[in-house]
């Protein structure tokens, strides 16, 4: 049991460390997916005794059809329907993107050490992999051109978000936990239809297009 | 006492054109010419009085008005003048401001006249007259300055006044570098050489002459006859400054003041004829060297 | 009771645009009644000023306000009375001026906005001079800032008005926030921001220093000290004559009024600060009129007058600041006097010159000098009043502006008094000084009064001149009668100013009363001689009426044996100010085109010099583009890149934690 | 009461989004704008308790930025009237609707106690607020819309996070284990001091993107300049005065957990630093709508700097809220107008706008010189109330660098208004048929002439309601 949890955490940041190195947008995206799913599991997974199963249920059951499987699809979806170029296009390259974010998981795990968790009954692991997580969508999202693999880098620090929110599940009411799901699924909806939006106004999903504001 | 203010308007109102009488005939014997009598001016003026006057179709009300405003500013200033050891007519603390003043309306009021004719010329003379006046008045002021906190008065009596003589024991050095600096002054302020030559005949030349170009007949007298006046007026100031004999009675002292006057006169001739007049550009440089040298006896008396 | 009053005035000043804008229909009838209201304003602020000034004690009133810190809180003592007088006269004056100088009949709308903002000027100046809770005082400040920006736009399509005004408007933000500054910390430093409660400021140590030195920005910025002055002959310049005549005339003298009332507050300012003071009028003073002599616009040139009087002002403030800081009750009296004085003398006849010139480019539409001349027999009763305040700006007795200078300079001796081996006994420069400035200005003004009024008009438009109409003489005229009775009659003010300078320095009356007993006689004497110097002028003239017997002979001005003088040939007013000017080169920075003849047979050559406004021209205009290009070098860097937006989100998230997080 | 101004607004967005017609549409705004400031003008008269066992509650600071929004979203609509007609040649459903929707969310943050419904309520706002920048329809609207989406919902996701931490603190054995502000104040010191410092972080990294404090401020050029007029004064008066007011909840928590101090300096140096970009960017700048959003930035960076003063400062940081929106509808609506007037946003093609709208030129000229803190404008008032308080305590380098920064930003505003108000209009292109109509110069006009009541005369009620809210928002009894 614990095992497998220590496992679910490791395989998140592994995918982390993957994503900053993959080259291949349809992969990055199979990525995502995979590891919101793992976080649906860890939901079940980190659930004590304490709480009422039905909500955990609930929880990680739409945590997994919207992380692993709505976006990825609408990803899909808009790649296919623009002809988006397969690659990643990175503006700072693989390989320092990959030092960065290793660097990044080193920090977290070092610095998650020093942060007093007032909750002791939670897994050692959580607060690093939360924040290596989150650091690596921060990453994504600076350092990637396309549009696609912007929403990419966001939906990661989503799951960071997640991640970290698993602390909480015990004491923090349902609506918010359902307001958060709602309000990543209603963000990352709206930029698919903008991202669509966009393919009709440029001819690529490029940002870098989008600079012809200036002052 | 009523006598005596009467006789000191007399020595103010008739002694002046017989200085410029003295001036001309020195120049004239150090040329070794015979020169005029003593006396021209007055007949000049005498003549002047009976004739009409003709002007310019371009002149206004300004042009006529400018030699009796002058006249009548130089006049006034000298009511504040002590022409002897007494008090003068006027006399009040701050009075010397007004002295200095009414000088520049004189001024102001011949330099518009001049304007008035529209000529080149006149202008000419109008500009250099009011801005070499603009570079003296400083220094009139500050050997005033000198002499108010030499004598600790505030009025020309008082400054010329009996308090002169214990001055000039405490502060020689001052006083006499500020009695050079009104020399200068009075020479550019009535145009003499080195300034201006009163007679020459270039009008390119000519600062204060080619202003009255256009004037003649009573006008002409007005403007010469306050030309003297200003003169005296200077050189009264100059030797109640440096010469105040200490004469007690008043008829000897009247006396010591008109001889001291006619020195002065003396003395203005012979810088006269033996200085050449300076080129017109120079005479700024003259002129605030004078301030220099007053700014330095007040400084000498400050410190 | 008083107080009441003259806030009644300030009320009715402020509202007396509103008729031009109810009555579009009868515009003359319009124009009318606002000048009316302004008149009838000035009546009743005299009624409420003369009381104070004759020594009736100073009224106050008080009502709370709903804005934070402040309280409608009005105060009539003698200083603000002092100010109030030509702060309601000028304006009214003004507008009466304005009747046949900017008729609504004809201009419609923009006379009226003018009307309206005259009046909002005119009534907030009023205000300034009576509030007495801080954030009263800034607020009508500010408000009376932005009406002259307004009217100084009053033709907005001219490009020069557009500049002038927001140059204008940006110095006066600027010294507002200085003032704005310096209120706050006295304010927090008193716990209340009510004048009464300020008194007895401490004027030692850097804080009072750094106090004075905001209030000195900020109030001198309004006044135009050089080098603060840049503003001021632009806008003067662009704005309509008779509103130049109130914004030259009294606007800049609220910047005096916050001087004096600043200085009031402090209890024994350090000597240093009268030196300073002093100092900075002086250099007004020969700067201020050495730019005018290099001037050919009429405005301007007149315009830089007001910094070379603003100076005088400024040098008998620091007199009087000195005479407080060393207990000289001489100095202070004098000082104040000739200042406070001046105030008023410089409204009167800066105002008619301002009015003058209006009547000159009314006439011939034009306001370069070197276009005008001759203008004397077109215009002889315009020529005449204009010749008046020119001799009083010049301070040539038997006028106000001699008076004023008389007081300064006297106060400046005055300073001789003070112990043996006192540095401050220096201040006595300030006569010679004055002296310089008188000749100047005297030289300034032959060569204004010579170009543009006498000798041959320059040019058509001059020849075709016509005389103004009554309405533009009549105010005028007063203005002129006003110099002249102040010069004649100047034992009248001693007994006002000597109580404005008692209820200004915190000086028992007692103790100023001998030295202006002693500047009563001196008055009185120099009255006698003003009289007597008429009685002469008279005399003479009388009798050169009587001995001419037939009429005088007329003929051509004579030119040296030439005997077709052209107005060509005439002295132009840029060559009779060549000597002067070429002396002030460092400070002119004129642009000269000099194209010399050239060949033996030279056809055509042009010379002309063109003075530029050293402040603005050469340091602050081209600082600001400067600033601009570099500001946009940066906007590009972010401006249109993504990525570099999120990268600024994510660093400053970093840098944050960096910052706190790390060590705790 | 409470629920009903947050219902109504959602319910009419709902009608909107079903409402057939194109023409009639529009009303609803009205409607629900009229039924929301009745609502809350008779919760001025009766106040009311928290409802919704706690959660939502209308207090002193919520007061203030709910009635300024409300009044805003009064004038915006029926500006909206007037706007929507000239565009007949779009489909309005998603921008009624959205307004609308905006309008209850923005509501709910004034009242959320709690910081979950408070960053929910934030996120429907961005949300809400991206299609109706991308209302233009065309490729740099849709630019606009994209950056203002990923830049904000980066700033929620980090505040979220930070919420969390702010949930973690209190979830100590004694810890209130609830987001509830009473709950956390309450508790206080027992929170744990390392999570609360990192939860103020993320959550003023996170609300201060959506305030648009520098260097966060990247979105707001992009969104302002491309976004109607309408929809600008509700970000610049509106929306940014929610994220101001968020932060004013966060600090609340901050400081009675002793981390004040730490709190202050960061806000006092991200509001300098907002000023000093204001200033940087303003100058040169060619495009008017751009530069109001700079301007908006400098606001942002006045408010946090009086949170940041706290003190008496805070006072006029609330008076500054009420001002700052109302100027800022001046402002926004009247540039609306002369973009439409002219067909152009860039200074080098509009000049004489007072010629060309006899009424939005010179508004926009007024609104200028109020949003600048020139009297008689109330702006001025809250300015110097600031001021005041940062030279009353001391701080003698923020008061000198806030005065310079006012003065550089008066000057590069002040240039780019008089450059369009001023001259002559002949020789500028424009867009025939539009000129001043009252319902799209009457509401900016109502709202300078507010400002300039508000500048005469404060009345006592407003004052002690912006004391009331400085007591809550700094923890002083």
């Amino acid at each position: 049991m614990g095992a497998w949890t220590d496992m679910a955490f490791i395989l998140v940041v592994v995918l982390d460390l993957f994503l900053l190195a993959s080259s291949r947008l349809g992969a990055a995206i199979r990525a995502v997916a995979l590891q919101g799913a793992l976080l649906s599991l860890l939901a079940l997974l980190l659930t004590s005794s304490g709480h009422d199963l039905g909500h955990m249920l609930a929880v990680a059951g739409g945590a997994f059809f919207i992380k692993a499987f709505l976006i990825p699809w609408l990803m899909f979806r808009a790649i296919r329907e623009m002809a988006i170029r397969r690659e990643m296009e990175p503006l700072v390259g693989y390989v320092p993107s990959l030092i960065l974010g290793g660097l990044g998981v080193v920090l977290s795990f070092a610095l998650s050490r020093g942060l007093p968790l007032p909750t002791n009954e939670m897994h050692p692991f959580l607060v690093p992999t939360a924040l290596a997580t989150v650091w690596t969508g921060l990453l994504l999202v600076v350092s990637r051109r396309k549009a696609v693999t912007q929403v990419l880098g966001f939906l990661v620090l989503e799951n960071g978000v997640f991640i970290f929110g698993l602390l909480l599940t015990d004491f923090m009411p349902v609506m918010v936990e359902a307001g958060v799901l709602l309000d990543l699924l209603a963000a990352v909806f709206v930029m698919g239809i903008v991202m669509f939006q966009i393919n009709r106004e440029f001819a690529s999903l490029d940002t870098d297009a989008l600079s012809s504001l200036k002052d | 006492m009523i006598l005596r203010a009467l006789l000191q308007i007399g020595v103010l109102l008739l002694l002046p054109p017989l200085l410029l009488g003295v001036v001309n005939r020195v120049k004239a014997i150090a040329a070794g010419r015979k020169g005029p009598p003593l006396l021209q001016l007055y007949f000049d003026l005498a003549k002047l009085l009976r004739k009409g006057a003709v002007y310019s179709r371009t002149t206004t009300w300004v042009f006529r008005a400018g030699p009796a405003v002058g006249l009548a500013a130089i006049a006034t200033a000298g009511t504040m003048l002590p022409v002897a050891g007494q008090p003068a007519i006027v006399s009040f603390s701050g009075d010397f401001v007004l002295f200095a003043y009414l000088l520049a309306l004189a001024r102001f009021a011949t330099a518009l006249a001049a304007l008035d004719t529209g000529s080149s010329f006149e202008g000419m003379g109008a500009a250099r007259e009011v801005s070499f006046a603009s570079m003296a008045e400083p220094t009139l002021f500050l050997v005033l300055v000198v002499m108010a906190r030499a004598t600790g008065s505030l009025s020309l009596s008082g400054m010329l006044g009996p308090a002169l003589a214990p001055a000039w024991r405490a502060a020689a050095p001052a006083l006499l570098l500020s009695a050079i600096a009104l020399f200068v002054v009075a020479l550019a302020e009535n145009s003499r050489i080195p300034v201006d030559d009163p007679n020459t005949h270039l009008e390119l030349t000519m600062i204060h002459e080619v202003m009255i170009l256009d004037h003649s007949g009573p006008d002409l007298a007005f403007i010469l006859y306050g030309a003297s006046l200003k003169f005296f007026l200077f050189g009264a100031l100059l030797v109640r400054l440096v010469a105040d004999v200490g004469a007690t009675g008043f008829w000897s002292a009247e006396g010591a003041f008109v001889l001291e006057l006619l020195a002065f006169s003396v003395l203005v001739g012979v810088v006269e004829s033996f200085m050449a007049r300076l080129r017109l550009t120079r005479v700024p440089q003259m002129l605030v060297g004078a301030s220099i040298l007053s700014v330095f006896a007040l400084v000498l008396l400050l410190r | 009771m008083t107080a009441l009053l003259a806030l009644l005035a300030a009320v009715v000043a402020t509202a007396s645009g509103l008729p031009g804008l109810l009555f579009r229909r009868r515009p003359t009838l319009a124009q009318r009644l606002s000048a009316g209201a302004l008149c009838l304003a000035a009546a009743i602020g005299f009624g409420a000023a003369l009381p104070v000034l004759a020594g009736s004690p100073p009224s106050v009133l008080h009502h709370a306000w709903g804005q934070p810190f402040a309280s409608l809180s009005i105060r009539l003592d003698p200083l603000s009375a002092i100010f109030l007088v030509p702060i309601l006269a000028i304006p009214a004056l003004g507008a009466v001026y304005g009747l046949a100088y900017w008729p609504q009949a004809q201009l419609g709308a923009r006379a009226i906005r003018l009307q309206l903002w005259y009046g909002v000027v005119a009534g907030s100046m009023a205000l300034v001079c009576l509030a007495d809770n801080a954030l009263l005082f800034l607020f009508a400040w500010e408000v009376m800032a932005l009406g002259g920006f307004f009217l100084v736009r009053s033709d907005g399509d001219r490009t020069d008005a557009q500049k002038a005004s927001w140059v204008y408007l940006v110095a006066a933000h600027v010294g507002t926030f200085a003032i704005f500054a310096f209120f706050a910390a006295v304010g927090s430093a008193r716990g209340s921001f009510d004048f009464a409660a300020w008194a007895g400021l401490r004027s030692t140590g850097a804080a009072a220093g750094w106090l004075a030195l905001l209030a000195l920005v900020g109030f001198g910025l309004k006044a135009g000290l050089v080098p603060l002055h840049f503003w001021l002959p632009g806008a003067h310049a662009a704005a309509p004559s008779h509103v130049s005549a109130v914004m030259s005339g009294v606007l800049l003298k609220t910047g005096v009024y916050g001087l004096f009332r600043t200085a009031g507050f402090f209890e024994a300012p350090p000597a240093s600060w009268g030196i300073v003071l002093m100092a900075l009028g002086a250099a007004s003073g020969v700067l201020g009129v050495a730019l005018a002599l290099a001037q050919h616009d009429l405005k301007r040139l007149l315009a830089y007058h007001s910094v070379e009087n603003i100076g005088i002002i400024t040098m008998g403030l620091g007199l009087a600041l000195l005479g407080r800081a060393r207990g000289a009750p001489g100095l202070v009296l004098l000082g104040f006097a000739g200042a406070a004085l001046h105030v008023v003398n410089h409204a009167l006849f800066k105002s008619l010159l301002f009015l003058g010139a209006g009547s000159v480019q009314h006439a011939t539409g034009t306001r370069n000098l070197e276009k005008l001349g001759g203008l004397a027999r077109a215009m002889p009763w315009t020529a005449g009043l204009f010749l008046v305040g020119a001799a009083a700006i010049s301070g040539l007795p038997p006028l106000n502006g001699f008076v004023s200078e008389w007081f300064v300079a006297l106060g400046a001796l005055r300073a001789l008094e003070l112990p043996l081996l006192d540095r401050a006994s220096f201040a006595v420069l300030v006569a010679p000084v004055l002296a310089l400035v008188g000749a100047l200005a005297a030289a300034c003004f032959v060569k204004v009064q010579g170009t543009v009024f006498l000798g041959n008009p320059r040019s058509a438009d001059a020849a075709r001149a016509h005389e103004s109409p009554r309405a533009m003489l009549l105010p005028m005229a007063l203005l002129a009668a006003a110099c002249v009775g102040i010069g004649l009659l100047p034992s009248l003010v001693v007994g006002p100013l000597s109580r404005g300078a008692a209820a200004w320095s915190g000086m028992p009356l007692a103790e100023l009363r001998p030295d202006a007993l002693g500047a009563l006689d001196s008055a009185a004497w120099i009255a006698r001689v003003a009289l007597l110097l008429l009685a002469l002028v008279g005399a003479v003239l009388l009798w050169r009426r009587r001995q001419r017997t037939a009429p005088d002979p007329v003929s051509e001005t004579w030119g040296c044996g030439y005997a077709y003088p052209t107005a060509r040939m005439a002295y132009t007013g840029s060559s009779f100010a060549q000597i002067l000017t070429s002396g002030f080169r460092w400070v002119l920075f004129p642009r000269v085109r000099f194209a010399p003849p050239r060949g033996f047979f030279p056809s055509s050559s042009r010379f002309s010099t063109e003075p530029r406004e050293a402040v603005l021209d050469l340091a602050l205009l081209p600082a600001v583009r400067d600033y601009i290009s570099a500001t946009s070098r940066v906007r590009h860097l972010i401006a249109g890149r993504l990525h570099v937006q999120a990268l600024l989100v994510l660093a400053t998230l970093i840098a944050m934690l960096a910052w706190r997080l790390l060590w705790w | 009461m409470v629920l009903f101004v947050i219902l109504v607004p959602l319910v009419l967005g709902a009608l909107a989004f079903s409402w057939p017609d194109n023409r009639t549409r529009p009303g609803l705004l009205v409607a629900g704008a009229g039924l929301h400031l009745l609502g809350i003008l008779s919760l001025w008269i009766h106040p009311e308790g928290p409802v919704m066992n706690g959660y939502l509650f209308l207090d002193a600071a919520g007061k203030v930025v709910v009635t300024t929004s409300s009044v805003l979203f009064l004038a915006s609509a029926v500006y909206a009237q007037g706007y929507l007609r000239s565009r007949d040649d779009r489909d309005n459903r998603v921008f009624v609707g959205g307004l609308l929707v905006l309008l209850g969310a923005m509501t709910t943050v004034g009242m959320a106690q709690h910081l979950g419904v408070l960053w929910v309520a934030i996120e429907i706002t961005t949300l809400a607020t991206a299609p109706l920048i991308y209302f233009n329809h065309n490729a740099r609207s849709l630019e606009a819309a994209w950056k203002y989406l990923l830049v904000s919902s980066l700033g929620i996701a980090l505040a979220l996070l930070g919420t969390f931490f702010l949930a973690l603190s209190g979830a100590g054995p004694d810890g209130p284990r609830s987001l509830l502000l009473a709950d956390l104040i309450r508790a206080g010191p027992a929170l744990s001091h390392p999570w609360v410092r990192a939860a103020f972080v993320f959550l003023l990294v996170g609300y201060g993107t959506k305030m648009g404090l520098a260097p966060l401020h990247s979105w707001k050029p992009d969104a302002y300049g491309e976004a109607p007029g309408l929809l600008g004064a509700l970000l610049a008066g509106g929306i940014t005065n929610f994220a101001f007011l968020s932060v004013v909840r966060v600090y609340q928590v901050t400081n009675a957990a002793g981390e004040g101090a730490f709190a202050r300096d960061a806000l006092l140096g991200l509001g300098l630093l907002s000023m000093a970009l204001a200033a940087v960017f303003m100058a040169g700048q060619r495009d008017f709508k751009r530069m109001l959003a700079y301007s908006s930035v400098e606001h942002m960076g006045i408010l946090a700097v009086a949170l940041g003063l706290s003190g008496a400062a805070v006072t006029g940081a609330f008076y500054h809220v009420l001002n700052n929106g109302l100027a800022k509808g001046v402002l926004f609506l009247a540039a609306g107008n002369i973009h439409r007037a002219y067909g152009s946003k860039r200074i080098d093609d509009v000049r004489g706008a007072a010629r060309r709208l006899p009424i939005s030129g010179p508004l926009f000229l007024a609104g200028f010189l109020a949003v600048t803190g020139t009297p008689p404008f109330s702006p001025f008032w809250s300015e110097f109330m600031i001021l005041n308080a940062a030279i009353g305590m001391g701080r003698y380098w923020v008061a000198g660098l806030f005065l310079l920064f006012l003065a550089v930003i008066f000057i590069g505003m002040g240039a780019t208004v008089l450059h369009v108000v001023q001259g002559s209009d002949v020789g500028a292109p424009s867009r025939p048929g539009f000129r001043d109509g009252w319902l799209t110069a009457g509401p900016p006009l109502l709202l300078l002439l507010a400002v300039l009541a508000l500048g005469i005369w404060l009345p006592g009620p407003l004052l002690s309601l912006f004391q009331a809210a400085a007591r809550l928002a700094t923890g002083a009894t």
